[in-house]
């Protein structure tokens, strides 16, 4: 599975020298937040490998589009060679991406798809993964004995393409297996953890018969696991999270969580680095890579081959 | 002659405060009326009820006959021919003096200020009260008090007003400005305008005042012309007692020297300064507008910055630091400008009294109520202080009143050395006397007190020695038996270039 | 010395016989009671979950860490000043306690942990103190920049990183319990006592709003105005602190974003409880209401079931309505 | 009449001749220019990219839109008010142009677009302003909520979703360019110049600053101070709904999350360029300097490659250092 497996060969992207050198700048969603460095992470390793010109942007908060456009702006500016980027939106990106096209740039996109054309896409389909938490939230509703349970959804953002798609997803997914299953009610936290916690606290109060919580990403996984767990209820609540922190793989472990579902951002930023260096070289690299996600519960949060997923190395550029 | 406005039965109340209590007062065109009363009577009361700045409880109103309804607004009043120089500035101190002079009615076109007119406009203005130097573009809060009160006054009565009123206009003002600004009022009356005109200065009444209406606790006592009153029955009627003697006259016996300036060279003034002022005496310093007496108290008092020179006080050496030193080495300064540096607008009349002894009133740093209630009722004793509770703020005094409250803040300080800035500035004749007594009784304790008043007779009154300063230096010094009115200014008129003759 | 005559108040009203009213315990200018007795009211009306002893301790909870901070900022505000550094300072705090704690396997650790985190708050509101008091710069200004450098300085120690799993020890203080409630809410309610008292009854106190009120005619009152400031300053920052250190402590997580935003709903909860971004207007009374009151909306949206857009309208309609009653309040008492 | 005394003002000092400065262009408390024109010739000298047209082009974008609502900002705080509910108008106007274009098919529907975005914008400022003005509510609170209520409504329009593509057509206007200069940047300068003009040289202008420095004053001297208050904070929001309009354009979507925190950048960029939170000082062209300086500092990070963790601290400390410096030359000014 590509999630879990190496990237491509280094050297055979590398090919002959030119790359060497070259200029390459990467610009994650947010610079914050131990997701995006971990792909940055993953970046300078690709970029140590293949011997490039690094640099590592991101503005500070997932939601800030404008801050986006005005750093592959600044990197037209620069004058880098390739850009790999991980849009905050999936088309308000177009135009300043088709501009640094035009100018040369070769661009690869990463996690989010945008309209513009790129010369490669590395990402997982979120719909897809959601899916795959919608299932699972199914299944514990049903080992549960309550497969037509009351879920809540424990969201951190309104309005982000990704987090709408997870949901999107998860719904189908719990619909599938479980159509008497009722989503009674969405939160936002805006990616606060405090606000997280006592949210699902009064959740917790407010709805005593409550059988799953699904928690659209880290921020909002990690809240919801300290309100579940400080509640007594761990054991009765089927509680299923996107996205993976030490804190949200700490709470696998203790049961507050019962799956996440976790990407490999590290893989996203080698993979984004040597694919922009193979465009670089004139070699076409694959259209769409889906690296796919891996549902990780207590069955499987130890196994050594996940360490690296679980917690992956960081950085901040 | 039908009056030009008339105001029947007023009555104001603020809360459990009657301000006004059934009112009667007729303005006649060319005439000029006088407003007198004791702090806190209701005249700056009345005066806001007939502009309209606050609606009256009840009581009828009327310009030129015509009913201005319950709840006239200033621009309405306004427009009826009423302008205001009110007690407490209303200039806007970040705009430029043109601006301020022309405000509410800028000449435009479509909108956009005509600058030329502006200018044109204001400097008219500023002509007729003689304030001449003043920079059009000058922000007005940059200027010194009495200049800012010139452009008030020049706001108001160049905007072709039937009736202009006049809250205290001269409190600012020093002798030779006041009567700038009498010849000034005078030409109004002779061009027809009615004047409504406030004081605390007896004498200016009986100067250019036709008729005076006497207030007495928010009441009507009297309207009559000012011919055939004299001074003592004037405030007969005003205080409702007799006062025999308005300046406390015994003198007393200067001791040793408690207050000693050595060589202060205050930044900004040409050369340095020295002063000495012994216990039981109390010395005047005089001077016109900008002289730089004020000026020379803060820095004396640690609270304007100094190139060099000492303050010592019974021998011992005040660091020029801050206030708060200089207070602890017991000196008191009573500022000149109440608004600006004086009142704390947000707090109680007992907080206002109270503020430089609070450590005294408290213990480890915990404030006992009792102590500060009782060192605020010390402060303000023999004052004759108007208010309502303790715990009003300070802003709902009247402006006599006000300044009675801060003059007590100094005077519970029990300090060694009191520097008192314009001390009767809107204060009634009655409480000047009181306040005379009160600053003469504290000489006679053994302080050394130091008065700023651009208010002539009261120096000579109350002083034994004046100090004239003349563009920051000082000019001269005349001891209280050889001064008069005529020397003083002689000593604080600017020196012309020596011309040949 | 002369016999000082005593005081006639003239007028013919005599001054009021003193009855002890409910603005003499809280200070004068608490607003936000009748507002938060009715919310309380209408929801514990509307639900039959709002009363409940959980759902008042998780109330509690939510509100502590908030009104810690608000009153901290309502000190600064009483100086006419505001503090937009008290978010960043809830997040480097709060990692600081955590680096602590994490590295170190004694117990006594997390007494310096929390002591560190408590100095680190002081500290930059000391500086932001200084800056404000002598250099004389805008207090906006200088607490905007103190936010981004507070904040930067945060991801910096971590790397961006959550400091994770704390100590038991460290997450008790958050977590336990005395006398049956919870310690946050001990907490904040200690905190609101001393700075109600100090406000209300200590020089200290009379200052902040003396220089909030005229600070020229405080400094020539001997008020020390730049020491006020800066004790003002630094009271906010260590109160910041304490904010950040309970909240990793609640959330068992130093975490580097933590306390975003939370100076906005700090001012806003000032505001709501009564004070003036004018200075002067304000006690800590009013902004320990203000915090529980906005708590409250968001609790009480929670426990409707609000869908969480209109929830965001709701909440700023119900703002506007408490401060607008409180307004119309006011207004009737001082013409009656 | 009377020949009137001529009053002489004593002093040492006569009136200065009158020179033409800087400050005469560009009205009275004008700052941020010594530094901005020190930050450009650092990053000139520091990069060889700062300098190049594409750089220019890009910062000019960049800034325009920030600058377009620190403008209006400008305009409240000038009457001691402040606007939080911009960041939200920005997001509310720009997703009310995205719907309309969306559904629409005709060329005349971006006209329609934009006046009903702008016209959105202008509203919500307006219902501040009455609220502010006739209520006499806070500001601070007024517009908080109005932050709330405007961004919950623009996620109830969306349902939270982004509203694209849109035509062309709609994204000329932010993306085109006229005579070789892009549009945006077209679009700020006239905006900047009509406020600078409206505020230095009408009636209207005038009347902001006079209810700005005291509005007591200012009624009393027959300023209709309601409506110019009124005026202000609807214009404030007119402005962040052309800024909403522009970034939907830009960003050639309906974000219904854009804006957020729009107005802590616009009022620092106000502040940054000479205006007091108290009222009455500041001008327009001194809160586009803001923001330009705010703009060159994230610019300039970029193109220096910094740290983004570091670059968060550099900008804090660097805005220290701008209005520090501007303290001290206006300190040293007055002194002189
Ligand atoms: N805003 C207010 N709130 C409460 N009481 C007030 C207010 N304004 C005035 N008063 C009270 O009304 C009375 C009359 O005040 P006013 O200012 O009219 O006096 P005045 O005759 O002008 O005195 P002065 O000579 O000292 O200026 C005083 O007792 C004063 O305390
Ligand atoms: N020539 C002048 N023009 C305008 N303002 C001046 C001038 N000289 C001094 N000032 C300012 O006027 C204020 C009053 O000056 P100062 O207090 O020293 O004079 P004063 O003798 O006390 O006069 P007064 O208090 O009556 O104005 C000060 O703030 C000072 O800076
Ligand atoms: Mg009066
Ligand atoms: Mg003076």
């Amino acid at each position: 599975r590509a999630a879990a497996g190496g990237p491509s060969d280094p050297a055979a992207a590398a090919g002959q020298a030119p790359v060497a050198g070259s200029r390459i700048d990467v610009i994650v969603k947010a610079t914050d937040s131990e997701f995006w460095q971990s792909m940055m992470a993953g970046s300078e390793k690709a970029g140590a490998d293949l011997g490039v010109q690094l640099g590592l942007f991101g503005p500070t908060s997932e939601t800030d589009i404008a801050q986006q456009v005005s750093l592959v702006e600044n990197s037209i500016s620069r004058g880098a060679e390739a850009i790999v980027l991980a849009s905050n939106s999936s088309t308000a990106l177009d135009d300043v991406v088709n501009r640094a096209r035009a100018a040369g740039i070769r661009v690869i996109t990463v996690d989010n798809a945008i309209g513009a054309q790129s010369e490669g896409f590395i990402g997982t389909d979120n719909v897809k993964a959601g899916q795959q938490a919608g299932q699972r939230m199914c299944d514990l509703l049903t080992r549960q004995g309550n497969p037509a349970g009351k879920v809540l959804h424990e969201s951190a953002v309104s309005g982000v393409q990704v987090l709408i798609d997870r949901f999107e997803g998860f719904r189908s997914g719990l619909a599938a297996g479980c159509p008497d299953a009722q989503i009674i009610q969405t939160l936002v936290n805006g990616n606060d953890l405090n606000t997280a916690v006592g949210q699902v606290n009064d959740a917790l109060t407010r709805t005593p018969d409550l059988a799953g919580i699904f928690a659209d990403n880290n921020t909002s996984g990690t809240g919801t696991a300290r309100a579940v767990g400080g509640s007594g209820r761990a054991d009765a609540l089927a509680v299923v999270a996107f996205d993976s922190d030490p804190a949200e793989v700490e709470a696998v472990r203790s049961g507050a969580i019962d799956a996440i579902l976790v990407q490999n951002p590290f893989f996203f930023g080698y993979q984004g680095v040597v694919e922009a260096a193979m465009a670089l070289q004139g070699s076409t690299p694959p259209v769409n890579l889906d690296p796919g996600a891996v549902l990780v519960d207590a069955s499987n949060v130890g196994d050594p081959a996940l360490a690296a997923l679980l917690d992956p190395p960081t950085t901040t550029g | 002659m039908s009056p030009v406005v008339s105001l029947t039965s007023v009555r104001k109340t603020y809360g459990p405060v009657v301000a006004l209590d059934g009112v009667d007062l007729e303005v006649l065109p060319g005439e000029v009326h006088c407003l007198a009363g004791e702090n806190g009577a209701g005249k700056s009361t009345l005066i806001k009820v007939l502009t309209g700045a606050v609606a009256r409880d009840g009581g009828g109103y009327a310009v030129h006959g015509r009913d201005m309804g319950p709840r006239p607004t200033p621009a309405q009043v306004r427009g009826a021919g009423v302008g205001v120089v009110y007690q407490e500035l209303s200039l806007l101190p970040e705009l430029s003096v043109m601006d301020n002079l022309l405000m509410g009615r800028l000449p435009h076109r479509f909108g956009v200020v005509s600058l030329g007119r502006q200018r044109a406009a204001a400097r008219e203005l500023l002509d007729r009260v003689g304030l001449r130097a003043v920079p059009l573009d000058a922000a007005v809060g940059g200027l010194g008090t009495a200049t800012r009160q010139l452009v008030e006054i020049a706001r108001v009565v160049g905007s072709g007003t039937d009736l202009v009123v006049l809250d205290e206009p001269t409190t600012a003002l020093s002798e030779r400005e006041a009567a700038a600004l009498t010849d000034l009022v005078r030409g109004l009356r002779d061009a027809g305008t009615a004047v409504l005109y406030v004081t605390h200065r007896l004498e200016e009444m009986f100067a250019i005042g036709d008729r005076v209406t006497v207030l007495r606790d928010g009441r009507h006592v009297t309207t009559r012309p000012l011919e055939g009153l004299d001074e003592p029955g004037l405030i007969a009627a005003m205080v409702g007692r007799e006062i025999t003697q308005l300046y406390p006259g015994t003198r007393r016996e200067p001791g040793p020297v408690r207050l000693e300036v050595r060589g202060l060279h205050p930044v900004g003034f040409p050369a340095p300064v020295d002063l000495a002022v012994r216990q039981r005496e109390i010395v005047g310093l005089a001077g016109l507008l900008g002289a730089g007496r004020s000026e020379l108290l803060h820095a004396l008092f640690g609270a304007a910055p100094v190139q060099a020179g000492s303050v010592l006080v019974d021998g011992a050496a005040v660091p020029l630091r801050s206030p708060r030193t200089s207070m602890r080495h017991g000196i008191g300064l009573l500022t000149e400008d109440r608004t600006e540096s004086g009142l704390l607008p947000e707090l109680s009349i007992r907080e206002n009294v109270t503020l430089p002894t609070l450590p005294r009133a408290a213990r480890a740093g915990v404030i006992s109520s009792r102590a500060q209630q009782s060192r605020a009722e010390t402060a303000v004793a023999g004052l004759r202080l108007r208010h309502g509770g303790w715990d009003d703020p300070i802003t709902s005094l009247s402006g006599g009143n006000q300044q009675k409250a801060l003059l007590g803040r100094w005077l519970g300080t029990g300090a060694k050395v009191l520097l008192l800035d314009e001390p009767t500035k809107g204060v009634d004749v009655g409480a000047k006397s009181d306040l005379y007594r009160i600053i003469a009784d504290f000489a006679e304790q053994g302080l050394a007190v130091v008065v700023v008043s651009s208010y002539l007779p009261e120096l000579i009154g109350l002083c034994d020695r004046i100090v004239v300063l003349r563009e920051r230096t000082v000019a001269g010094e005349l001891a209280a038996a050889d001064a008069t009115e005529h020397r003083i200014l002689e000593l604080a008129s600017p020196r012309r270039e020596e011309t040949p003759q | 010395m002369t016999q000082p005559r005593t005081l006639t108040l003239a007028g013919p009203k005599p001054a009021p016989p003193h009855v002890l009213t409910l603005g003499d315990l809280l200070g004068r200018g608490v607003s936000g009671l009748p507002v938060l007795v009715l919310l309380a009211l209408a929801l514990a009306l509307a639900t039959d979950t709002f009363l409940t002893g959980t759902n008042l301790d998780n109330l509690g909870r939510q509100v502590s860490i908030f009104a810690i901070i608000a009153i901290g900022q309502l000190l600064v505000i009483l100086t006419a000043g505001i503090d937009l550094s008290v978010g960043s300072v809830v997040g480097l705090s709060g990692v600081i306690a955590a680096t602590v704690v994490f590295e170190a396997t004694a117990g006594g650790q997390v007494v310096l942990a929390v002591l560190l985190a408590l100095l680190a708050g002081a500290v930059v509101g000391a500086v932001n103190g200084l800056l404000v008091a002598v250099l004389k710069m805008p207090a906006f200004i200088v607490t905007l920049a103190g936010l981004g450098i507070a904040r930067g300085a945060t991801l910096l120690i971590t790397g961006g990183r959550t400091v994770q799993p704390l100590p038991p020890a460290f997450q008790a203080i958050a977590g336990g319990t005395t006398l049956g409630i919870a310690n946050l809410i001990w907490i904040m309610l200690i905190v609101a006592a001393a700075v109600a008292f100090a406000l209300r009854r200590t020089v200290w106190g009379r200052y902040v709003y003396a220089v909030g009120s005229n600070a020229e005619s405080a400094r020539l009152s001997g008020v020390p105005v730049r020491p006020v400031l800066v004790s003002v300053y630094a009271i906010s920052g260590l109160l910041a602190g304490l904010g950040g250190v309970l909240l990793a402590s609640r959330l068992g997580n130093g975490v580097p974003t933590s306390g975003t935003g939370y100076e906005l709903q700090a001012i806003a909860a000032c505001v709501i409880g009564g004070a003036s971004l004018f200075g002067a207007r304000g006690t800590a009374i009013g902004a320990l209401l203000g915090a529980v009151i906005v708590g409250l909306l968001n609790n009480g949206g929670t426990l409707l079931g609000i869908d969480p857009f209109w929830l965001q309208i709701a909440i700023g309609v119900l703002i506007l309505v408490a401060v607008g009653l409180d307004q119309l309040n006011a207004r009737r008492a001082a013409e009656a």
